[in-house]
């Protein structure tokens, strides 16, 4: 068996060994092996590759362009999502916009330890993919389960573009799959995690198991909810998404983020404009509730769409 | 410092207990040097503790039940449950609440001395702790120098307690000291062996004193060895034996105690007798909060702005 | 004759004038009145009170915060939207959850030159509007008129909560009303910009004129576009939306920023969701290109929406 | 230095002129300083220069018409009219492409450098220039660190021209000399009055060879007046003439010549002739780039990704 974390572990760990141009820069990411220990073995395995940087998100990822520039393929570990704020600037403005202006490519991989865990509170549960979605020059990923952690990272850090690879990091543990992936579909590709017919949830990350969940519990009712996992969302498959609105009339999206903006209203919104017509009743979105995220399990379990909340909104969409 | 070590070994309890939610910070062989900034504050002042700041935090007037109520999660604490841990605050009574983010206190505490400027108010001092690991961040130095230029009454104290989570000093700066930053700033740097309180007290006081009386910025580097993990979570391996074993690995607790009976201050049994009366002060506080409610979801508005009516509120 | 920078000029003498708990910080912004000259002459008249501060964007929003704290109603000038990055930590992270963490209120303005104007190239040009949106905390205006950009400023300063403004800089010269206004729409209210019968434009900022010059424009067609200006986007006045589109059954929504979520996502999810039957045909969108915003004229002018652009997408959605 | 300052009075010119879209920022006073570092460098060094380094970028092997492609904003220049002015560069060639915000470009050179250890490179050095007042970001500090702690063969020439746009020294900076920074990273701190062309070479050069020799980061401060406004846009009123008169406010370009006549190295008709050769080059310049195509909207990708496949592109 291996968890999610593992895998992500693992994936690094190929990177390293099949590409000479890859290396790991981050916080306590060497001899420790990283706050979360994704980066456990690799310093000793990979001897000068594995690099602790200082408490300098701006500065890291900075360096990473630079190095990017001279033909490596960096990837940076912040520590949580949450901080990745002060190396905001370097993402948007330098990362993604390298290429556009230069010509010269900028294949770096950020990692982003994202979502939330009870008890994580304000600052160590962020989900910030939707705030970055909006930049130009940037692919961000949302892997929902073991073998797209594997895949994806690896593919990742192939992409010839600055990568956004947000994991999540209440699944690192609780997700555990048979072995790793030989095959796995690509990056920009939906996947239909479980097929039905009444109704379409949209969901990526930890939030598709949620919705499987809540899809398990309405299929006792006699619904079958089909729940597409995104796994990128940027790029989104509107194809994905349609053909499967097209299949069920009904579309409920679904994200653990902030609810202005993000990736439930890009999904809807792409639905409405290029799916008016398949839609049989009227989109539903999904989201945390607008405040920071509370450190309370109590609080945070209902500041975050569960299986039970996104149950109730099925039921309220299949009711119209 | 005996209350905050006594309190922090038992939330450190509670955390194997598995008691409390999310981590647990202690500041264990930092109390001398938080708590000598503490006591060298007055009312009226701002500070604005980090995560190893349980003692300065109890010495500069927060009740024990603040800190009690916060990692259990009390609804009748500060944070009401929405924050936890280190994260807490009574910004109104000068006690800043930290976000995490490392360094972005520090100019929070420059605004808030650039306002009683601006108030006309006088002799007021502002104080705020960081790590080693912290002077690496944009934001402690974009502050610093802002507190340079404006003159401001700031007193910043780094701990230099060795480690940034597992990051020793070398991966982290490459100047001799700390202090030496100061220079660049162009404000009064001082050193400090922090595992002995006398000297927490007469160097944080001494630069308190002179923040005060307008000399500008101070900044005072403390040299001491973080005697936990960087949380409870963490065995901390990684701190080499030699380091432990090193005067800078002294427990400054241990330190002032022997100091204490050497001077015949106070005798063993004394000092037995105020670590009973202080672990039942903590074994109450935690009994206390321990029957105190959970916040309940029902109660919480759900809006992040003061000015409800222009909450973003979805009907959908 | 006064300009929409006049207006912001003349609105923050007045906060000035008015409360003394006032101040301006910002880049320049002392005796040489700013990069625009937004504070023209403030610093003279109100000594103390106009600092000039470092270069320095996370200190200086920090320390607005602190000051907030301690019962002041800061003003920052960042000199540009683009240059919000290095403190979009303290923005997001800071300012934006002190109320809902301790109950102490962050009445904080942070003033942000935004959006395009010919030759100021990816760096001088971002709308920032739609990323900070999506965080819970902020409040964020959009004024599209002289008289807003006046009105709407004063109530910033006054709002007990952290406010965006999100002046945009080409409309700082070429917009003029005759006076300052003596009453105006509180913010959260979007404003009916010009009646119509056929279709609603959703627009804010910048490109409300570029809707009122393309409803000029199809109204010799003879179809009668209606135009709403969003005035602040967040909150975003959903009424006033489905409204308007309850009258015309037609949406296009449009914005000055990148395509991937922001405003027009929003509008669009927000109608499709609520409005659904109001709506007589697919709603849409039309944005920015997905990439930086080029200096070049020629290209700025293809990269944003603008009147002709505008126009099209309205006979595409008046065609269906 | 002397083709950079006819080349920025002609771009100067034609923005007067309203030829020129954007802003137009000049390096003037700046030349030998600048100068000094693109000579000290060398092919496969790695140079970022920012807005006043007209002459360090020829120096180091700029095509005159890059300079002119990218204000005029001609389709062949190197940014083909999605960049303007100052933000050019080609990273191929070790000039890296700046962008706007301060300090950002500090952090990209560390990262360069640090690649070229990990290929097994010697001998390289990375260089960039910032102002006085980029030193406030927290971008300059972070990166300064990391170049520190990586020992990174970085020199940073900080440009100390008085001004950051239109705010003095003393709203910016509160130490005597920005070189005490260097003290507090831990690197060696270098200062050359920059108005002496003869003391950049030295001081630059020797920086340049220092870090080459694998002795660390190298700062040099050097001192200046900006002999322009910010951008043309502005008058720089807010310089006091005092300044102008003082040493400080000497024109490096000026000082050169004098330095050259007085050596007898060259003769006034010497310098004329020179003068006149280089204006011509800057004609000459100027003329092809006028007749060459502006960028075509419609020859755009419109796409910002390499990968244009995962081009989220709208079907709507
Ligand atoms: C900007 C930012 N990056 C990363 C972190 C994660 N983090 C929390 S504490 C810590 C180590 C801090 O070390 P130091 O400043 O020396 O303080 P100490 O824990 O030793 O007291 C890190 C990396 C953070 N809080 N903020
Ligand atoms: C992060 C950031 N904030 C603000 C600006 C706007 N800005 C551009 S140049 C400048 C002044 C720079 O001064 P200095 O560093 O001394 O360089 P100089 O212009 O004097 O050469 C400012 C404030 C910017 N480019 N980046
Ligand atoms: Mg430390
Ligand atoms: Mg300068």
């Amino acid at each position: 068996m291996i968890t999610y974390l593992e895998a992500i572990r693992e994936a690094q760990a190929k990177a390293l060994a099949d590409d000479p141009r890859v290396y790991i820069y981050g916080q306590d990411v060497a001899e420790f092996g990283g706050a979360f220990k994704a980066t456990k073995n690799l310093a000793s395995a990979f001897p000068g590759r594995v690099l602790n940087s200082p408490i300098s998100e701006d500065a890291m990822v900075g360096s990473a362009v630079g190095a990017a520039i001279e033909g490596m393929r960096p990837i940076v570990e912040i520590q949580y999502a949450d901080f990745s704020t002060p190396g905001f600037n370097q993402i948007v403005n330098h990362a993604a916009t390298l290429y556009w202006r230069t010509q010269v490519k900028c294949p770096i991989t950020i990692r982003l330890p994202s979502g939330g865990t009870a008890g994580s509170g304000p600052f160590h549960s962020q989900s910030m993919e939707g705030v970055y979605a909006q930049y130009p020059g940037l692919i961000i990923l949302t892997p929902a389960t073991v073998e797209d952690a594997y895949s994806m990272l690896l593919e990742a850090v192939a992409i010839d573009d600055p990568v956004l690879f947000c994991e999540h990091k209440y699944l690192y543990y609780h997700l555990k799959a048979e072995g790793l992936p030989t095959e796995a579909l690509p990056v920009g590709k939906a996947r239909i995690a479980r097929q039905g017919r009444d109704a379409t949830v949209v969901a990526y990350s930890a939030m598709v198991h949620e919705a499987l969940a809540a899809a398990e519990e309405l299929s006792a009712d006699g619904y079958e909810v089909e729940v597409v996992d995104l796994r990128s969302i940027k790029p989104l498959d509107t194809d994905t998404i349609l053909a499967s609105v097209a299949r069920t009339g009904r579309l409920l999206a679904v994200g653990e983020a902030w609810p202005w903006g993000g990736v439930t209203a890009e999904v809807v919104a792409r639905v409405a404009s290029e799916g008016f017509e398949l839609l049989d009743v009227p989109p539903r979105r999904l989201n945390a509730k607008n405040t920071p995220i509370p450190f309370h399990p109590n609080l945070w379990g209902t500041h975050r769409p569960t299986a039970p909340t996104v149950a109730r909104a099925l039921r309220d969409l299949l009711r119209l | 410092m005996l209350l905050a070590r006594l309190l922090e070994e038992k939330l450190a309890n509670l955390y194997r207990a598995g008691k409390i939610n999310g981590g647990v910070f202690l500041g264990k062989g930092q109390e001398a040097l938080s708590a000598s900034l503490g006591m060298a504050l007055k009312k009226g002042d701002i500070f604005a503790p980090l995560i190893r700041d349980q003692a300065g935090r109890l010495a500069f007037g927060e009740d024990i039940l603040d800190a009690v109520r916060t990692y259990l999660g009390s609804k009748l604490g500060p944070m009401r449950g929405r924050e936890g841990n280190v994260h807490r605050g009574l910004p109104r009574e000068g006690r800043y609440a930290m976000i995490s983010h490392l360094g972005a206190m520090i100019s929070a505490v420059c605004g808030g001395l650039m306002a009683r400027r601006f108030q006309g108010q006088t002799g007021v001092v502002g104080a705020t702790c960081v790590g080693d690991g912290c002077s690496s961040t944009g934001a402690f130095h974009e502050a610093l120098n802002l507190a340079a230029v404006e003159k401001l009454p700031l007193v910043l104290v780094v701990a230099n307690n060795q480690f940034a989570y597992s990051t020793p000093n070398d991966r982290e700066f490459a100047c001799k000291n700390l202090v030496d930053r100061a220079i660049g700033y162009g404000i009064e740097g001082h050193t400090v062996d922090a595992t002995e309180l006398d000297a927490c007290l007469d160097v944080v006081g001494r630069a308190v004193e002179r923040a005060r009386e307008g000399r500008g910025p101070q900044m005072v580097v403390a040299t001491l060895l973080r005697l936990a993990g960087h949380g409870e979570h963490d065995d901390a391996a990684y701190i080499p034996e030699a380091l432990k074993n090193s005067p800078t690995g002294r427990d400054c607790l241990k330190v002032a105690e022997c100091t204490l009976m050497e001077r015949g201050w106070a005798s063993a049994a004394d000092l037995e007798a105020w670590r009973e009366e202080t672990l039942q002060q903590v074994e109450e506080a935690v009994a206390t909060v321990q029957r105190e409610p959970a916040p309940d979801p029902a109660e919480e508005t759900w809006c992040a702005l003061s000015t409800q009516e222009l909450d973003d509120t979805f009907r959908a």
